[in-house]
């Protein structure tokens, strides 16, 4: 076992990683930083965001009018100060990724365009063609490479975070490529791995969103807020669940039926008109299209294919010219994996899991209840986006609160003394349960595959677009004998070198815990907010649920639920009207 | 045989394949690149030609005779068709890679690389036509 | 019955063996599996010890690329129906070292990407407070195109130069120096000539041009290659005319 | 600093290559097929030597010979390099290449310049 030290650790190459690391370099410089990756920085997930990323900068926009569809969109459930917060530093992020060379798409005369986007009143989306979190993610990661301050730790997984002294001094990883178990100690650490999509079965997301972060924050203490709240996206392609963005809406696509009806008319969300209205229709916010997907197919008017249930995206009016200088990434995408030209045929979509509101709790500064763990990204919970995100605010997230989470670490890293040598011990341990209990295991009958597709089974049964106590209990019971199964996991890779098999045993534990905390938030939730819908709890219920939960990892193991109230600053809970 | 005969714990043990020396026959793409910058030969070997040419010009007609002599010979006449042929794939190739290197804008816009390349091969008609009748009109 | 296909999949354990060796597998056809699903299906329910890079499924993370019946490809985006009836050899990429079955090095890349400086460098900062840089839609088309790379490595591994020169910097590397230099934000275009004129720079790219035709996202790197000598040769031509103040 | 010269080499490369293209197919056609084979009637001794003392054509055959073999020197080096894997033998190559186009361009600009 190696021992590294620095200052100020970032676990995570994504958007919010390469940002807190910049910040990180930039405000102190004397600092060591780095930044430890299970893949390589440009693999991350924030590659895969399509549609925008929201700031105002446009005359007739407002911090207020921002903040507005922010927090209505989230149920109100969205700490408003942070909020407030994150919509006066957008508009700077932007700029700065504009300044770092992120090719954003232009107006005529040069100026950054923007394009609309679900929930949002006004036209504040910025967007590189339909590409925009590759374009930010290679501009974010090219840039870091001139600071030769920050180092990296490519293709290394974490496996525990140190806790010494009720404070975080470090982790332990893997080298992949060696499966040598490495220290890294550091006087701050910040969690930016993203979410955990993967904890469904039909998701949008990558292999590598396993909710890494979240799980080894949870066990070391920390609480995990709000993980009842999963988005789903209202248009993924069937079987792949490959995203076809909320642009495509926002450019005048439209949702139809197995009739050719723009069925959302029917739900609350305004009046069919030709052109995209903002707020209304297929801008709309994700839960209530995705709510009435549901109504919809127990309707019995969706198609049916071999990957289930499907309506239609149909962006045939839009033209070959819009359609590839606006979207040409979706078009890319249909031709290559449906087959079908958007040009002149329709697209086949459906609900598919995108984005977690929830993950490790912080406040607005990224700092978590445990001292010198730091969070940002789609694995932390501000909290902005409430009860359901809206389209483009999880791109800024990344940077604004990135910055900031690097920034709150780097002074409190340039407060600490160096990690003591009990931190060692306890890597030393972690060191023989990687060894005990995976890479020399033999024995076992639990094949990965199999606890994982029950996972997958369970929470899209019980955690679904809606959910009831009873299935919850049920998924509950069930994700703690999946826990009691992963320990008779049987493992035919006993070698060192690029251990896949072993990554993802470790990914499935993590994605275990992730799956209880969600269960049981949700269980403890007796409410509709957002895009938690109980049918056994059709409203939403202020009086006792404004308010974030809280799931710690129990004695026992299991988690325990508590709550911690939302900050309301200038928005009093209000009804959520769109359409109108 | 490996240089590193034996794993040790912790330590890559990487496998680096040597590139073949036949690599350029392992695949038509890269046959193909070959066989392109062989007609980098042919072309030498008219410009030879042509020094030759000019050399038994300035001797005088019973030299510049002998030259057209040989020139009809069965292996010049065969030489010559093997390198008009190479020749040929050059101009084609060389026309048809023209618009990677030299990019075009006119008032902004880039211009699509099918216009470079046939203002390319448009050029090369003109001029082949050109060097015809200057040639064959001095019979 | 189902219908099968088989794949032929170079294993490497560099821990039992010296040299890598080939393993079959027969795996289900489905009509809409890539190559990539095929080999999670192998990695799921055949052999556990299978080791593979990939991620996003959706051809933008650049995690998956290997060579697919000789050619350098991304697996997500390679459909068993294109290979039919197979078998399908499924091989590590060309020209870089292999790390364990179909994983290859790639920090050789890495170092070669932080080379060419792929980052904005200028002069005079422009500060926030004043915005943005303008740049018109003509502008931003005049570097789009190779800023589109996703640093998969197919063009490297269709390269025979950096097959038999290692230290060339090679295909996307210059791709992405090229981006920075055309893009009107700019001002490093000396400082990255002076570093891509040197010895292992664009002069040892004998325009194969197969880099271009793998490209998955048509970056087209054998054109930056090309331009860039063009302007390195101009740049050359005019630091012997004209005088030092004018360049 | 010395500058190499290899951005000067691509450039008569690229310019050989060029004047190649255009040039080479058709001068071959005629002066080693069509006249040879009897397709066209050869020009006369008197015509030819008539057409070569025109300074423009003396510039063009000058040309048309020394840039092409410059071409040829660049493209052959690399081919050396690469198909044969013998970059060890760099400094024989390289004085072989440009030494023979360099030999040839000599000749070619002697000959221009004493035919009568």
């Amino acid at each position: 076992m190696d021992r590294f030290a620095c200052d100020v650790l970032v676990v995570g190459g994504g958007g919010a990683g390469l940002r807190a690391v910049i910040a990180v370099a930039e405000t102190h410089p004397k600092l060591r930083v780095a930044v430890i990756s299970k893949v390589y920085p440009m693999r991350s997930h924030t590659v895969s965001a399509e549609g925008g990323a929201a700031a105002v900068i446009k005359a007739g926009d407002s911090l207020d009018a921002h903040a507005y569809d922010t927090i209505s969109g989230g149920d109100w459930l969205s700490d408003q100060d942070a909020v407030e917060a994150f919509v006066r530093e957008a508009p700077e992020e932007m700029l700065r990724l504009e300044h770092w060379g992120c090719p954003w798409s232009r107006e005529p005369d040069g100026h950054i365009a923007v394009r609309p986007f679900g929930g949002m009143k006004i036209e504040r989306t910025w967007f590189a063609a339909d590409k925009t979190g590759f374009h930010m993610l290679h501009t974010l990661f090219q840039t870091t490479l001139k600071y030769d301050a920050i180092e990296r730790y490519d293709e290394w997984f974490v496996t525990k975070l140190l806790v010494d002294a009720g404070r975080c001094q470090g982790v332990v990883a893997t080298e992949l490529a060696t499966g040598k178990i490495q220290v890294i100690t550091a006087k701050a650490v910040i969690l930016c791995t993203g979410g955990c999509g993967k904890v469904f079965p039909f998701t949008t997301n990558a292999n590598i969103k396993n909710g890494d972060g979240m799980a080894l924050a949870y066990r070391a203490g920390a609480p995990l807020k709000d993980m009842e709240f999963v988005q789903y996206h209202p248009t993924g392609l069937p079987f792949t669940g490959i995203l076809i963005t909320e642009a495509a809406r926002a450019e005048g696509g439209w949702l139809l039926n197995k009739d050719g009806y723009r069925f959302l008319q029917d739900y609350d969300l305004g009046k069919p008109e030709p052109k995209p209205v903002l707020r209304s229709m297929e801008l709309g916010p994700r839960d209530r299209l995705s709510q009435a997907f549901v109504k919809e197919q127990e309707k019995g008017r969706t198609l049916e294919g071999p990957y289930g249930h499907y309506v239609h995206l149909d962006l045939r009016h839009l033209g070959a010219r819009v359609i590839d200088t606006k979207l040409p990434f979706v078009r890319e995408l249909c031709l290559k994996y449906q087959n079908i030209d958007p040009v002149k045929e329709m697209i086949p979509v459906r609900p598919v899991v995108h984005y977690m509101m929830g993950g490790v709790s912080t406040d607005i500064h990224g700092a978590t209840p445990l001292p010198g763990l730091y969070a940002a990204g789609e694995a932390a919970c501000v909290s902005i986006n409430g009860a359901n995100r809206l389209g483009s605010n999880s791109l800024t997230e990344c940077l604004v609160f990135g910055a900031r989470a690097g920034e709150a670490a780097a002074a409190f890293a340039a407060a600490q003394r160096e990690p003591g040598p009990s931190v060692l011990a306890q890597a030393d341990d972690e060191g023989r349960r990687l060894e005990e209990k995976f890479r020399r295991k033999t024995g076992g009958h639990e094949r990965i595959a199999t606890l994982r597709a029950e996972m997958h089974e369970t929470m899209e049964e019980s955690a679904g677009i809606y959910r009831t106590g009873a299935t919850l209990e049920k998924a509950a019971e069930k994700l703690q004998s999946l826990q009691e199964r992963f320990g008779d996991l049987a493992l035919a890779d006993h070698s060192y070198t690029f251990n896949t098999e072993l990554t993802a045993a470790l990914e499935l534990s993590y994605m275990l815990d992730v799956a209880e905390a969600i269960v049981h938030s949700a269980l403890r939730r007796r409410e509709s907010r957002g895009s938690h819908q109980r049918t056994d709890f059709p409203a939403r219920d202020d009086a006792e649920f404004l308010a974030h939960s809280l799931a710690y990892r129990g004695a026992d193991g299991r988690p325990r639920v508590e709550y911690l109230p939302v900050t309301i600053t200038r928005w009093p809970p209000g009804k959520r009207v769109y359409g109108r | 045989m490996s240089a590193e005969a034996h794993y040790t714990p912790y330590h890559p043990r990487w496998y680096r394949r040597r590139v073949s020396v036949w690599w350029w026959l392992q695949n038509r793409a890269y046959a193909g690149f070959v066989l392109r910058e062989l007609t980098s030969v042919f072309v030498a070997f008219f410009a030879g030609v042509t020094l030759w040419q000019l050399r038994t010009l300035a001797q005088g007609p019973d030299a510049y005779a002998r030259f057209l002599a040989c020139l009809g010979t069965p292996l010049f006449v065969a030489l010559h068709a093997v390198a008009f042929l190479f020749v040929l794939f050059h101009s084609i190739t060389w026309f048809n890679l023209a618009p990677k290197a030299v990019v075009v804008r006119l008032s902004g816009k880039r211009v699509p690389d099918w216009v470079v390349v046939g203002l390319n091969y448009a050029a090369w008609l003109v001029l082949s036509g050109a060097v015809a009748l200057i040639v064959l009109r001095g019979r | 019955m189902q219908p099968a296909v088989t794949l032929r999949v170079t294993r490497y354990r560099p821990e039992q063996e010296s040299e890598p060796t080939l393993a079959t597998y027969e795996v289900p056809y489905r009509k809409d599996w890539v190559v990539l699903d095929a080999l999670n299906y192998i990695k799921d329910t055949l052999d556990g010890s299978l080791s593979f890079r990939w991620s996003c499924r959706m051809g933008v993370c650049g995690s998956c690329g290997m060579k697919v019946n000789g050619s350098p490809k991304l697996t997500c985006a390679s459909f068993l129906s294109d290979s039919l009836p197979g078998p399908i050899r499924v091989e590590p990429l060309d020209y870089f070292p292999v790390v364990r079955d179909l994983v290859v090095d790639m920090s050789d890349f890495m170092r070669k990407l932080k080379k060419v400086k792929p980052w904005i460098i200028r002069h005079d900062e422009r500060p926030l407070a004043e915005g943005e840089y303008l740049q018109t839609p003509d502008q931003l088309d005049a570097y789009k195109q190779f800023s589109m790379c996703i640093n998969c490595m197919l063009c490297y591994s269709a390269c025979p130069i950096y097959g038999l020169e290692p230290s060339f910097i090679g295909p996307a590397a210059i791709a992405l120096a090229q981006r920075y230099n055309m893009d009107s934000r700019d001002e490093g275009a000396p400082e990255r000539l002076e570093i891509l004129s040197e010895h292992d720079g664009i002069w040892q790219c004998t325009f194969v041009g197969e880099c271009t035709k793998v490209c998955p996202k048509h970056v087209d790197p054998a054109g930056a290659i090309q331009q860039y000598k063009l302007t390195g040769a101009i740049h050359w031509l005019k630091s012997l005319l004209l005088p030092r103040g004018a360049r | 600093m010395p500058r190499s010269i290899t951005p000067f080499l691509w450039l008569l490369f690229s310019a050989g290559g060029t004047v190649a293209a255009l040039l080479f197919p058709i001068h071959i056609l005629l002066t080693g097929l069509a006249v040879p084979l009897g397709w066209v009637n050869a020009p006369s001794y008197e015509s030819v030597l008539g057409l070569v003392r025109n300074p423009v054509a003396r510039l063009y055959l000058f040309v048309f010979v020394s840039l092409p073999l410059f071409h040829w020197a660049h493209r052959f080096r690399y081919t050396l390099y690469d198909g044969l894997q013998v970059k060890h033998l760099t400094a024989l190559i390289v004085v072989f290449c440009y030494g023979t186009a360099l030999a040839g361009t000599v000749m070619a600009a002697y000959l221009l310049w004493t035919i009568p």
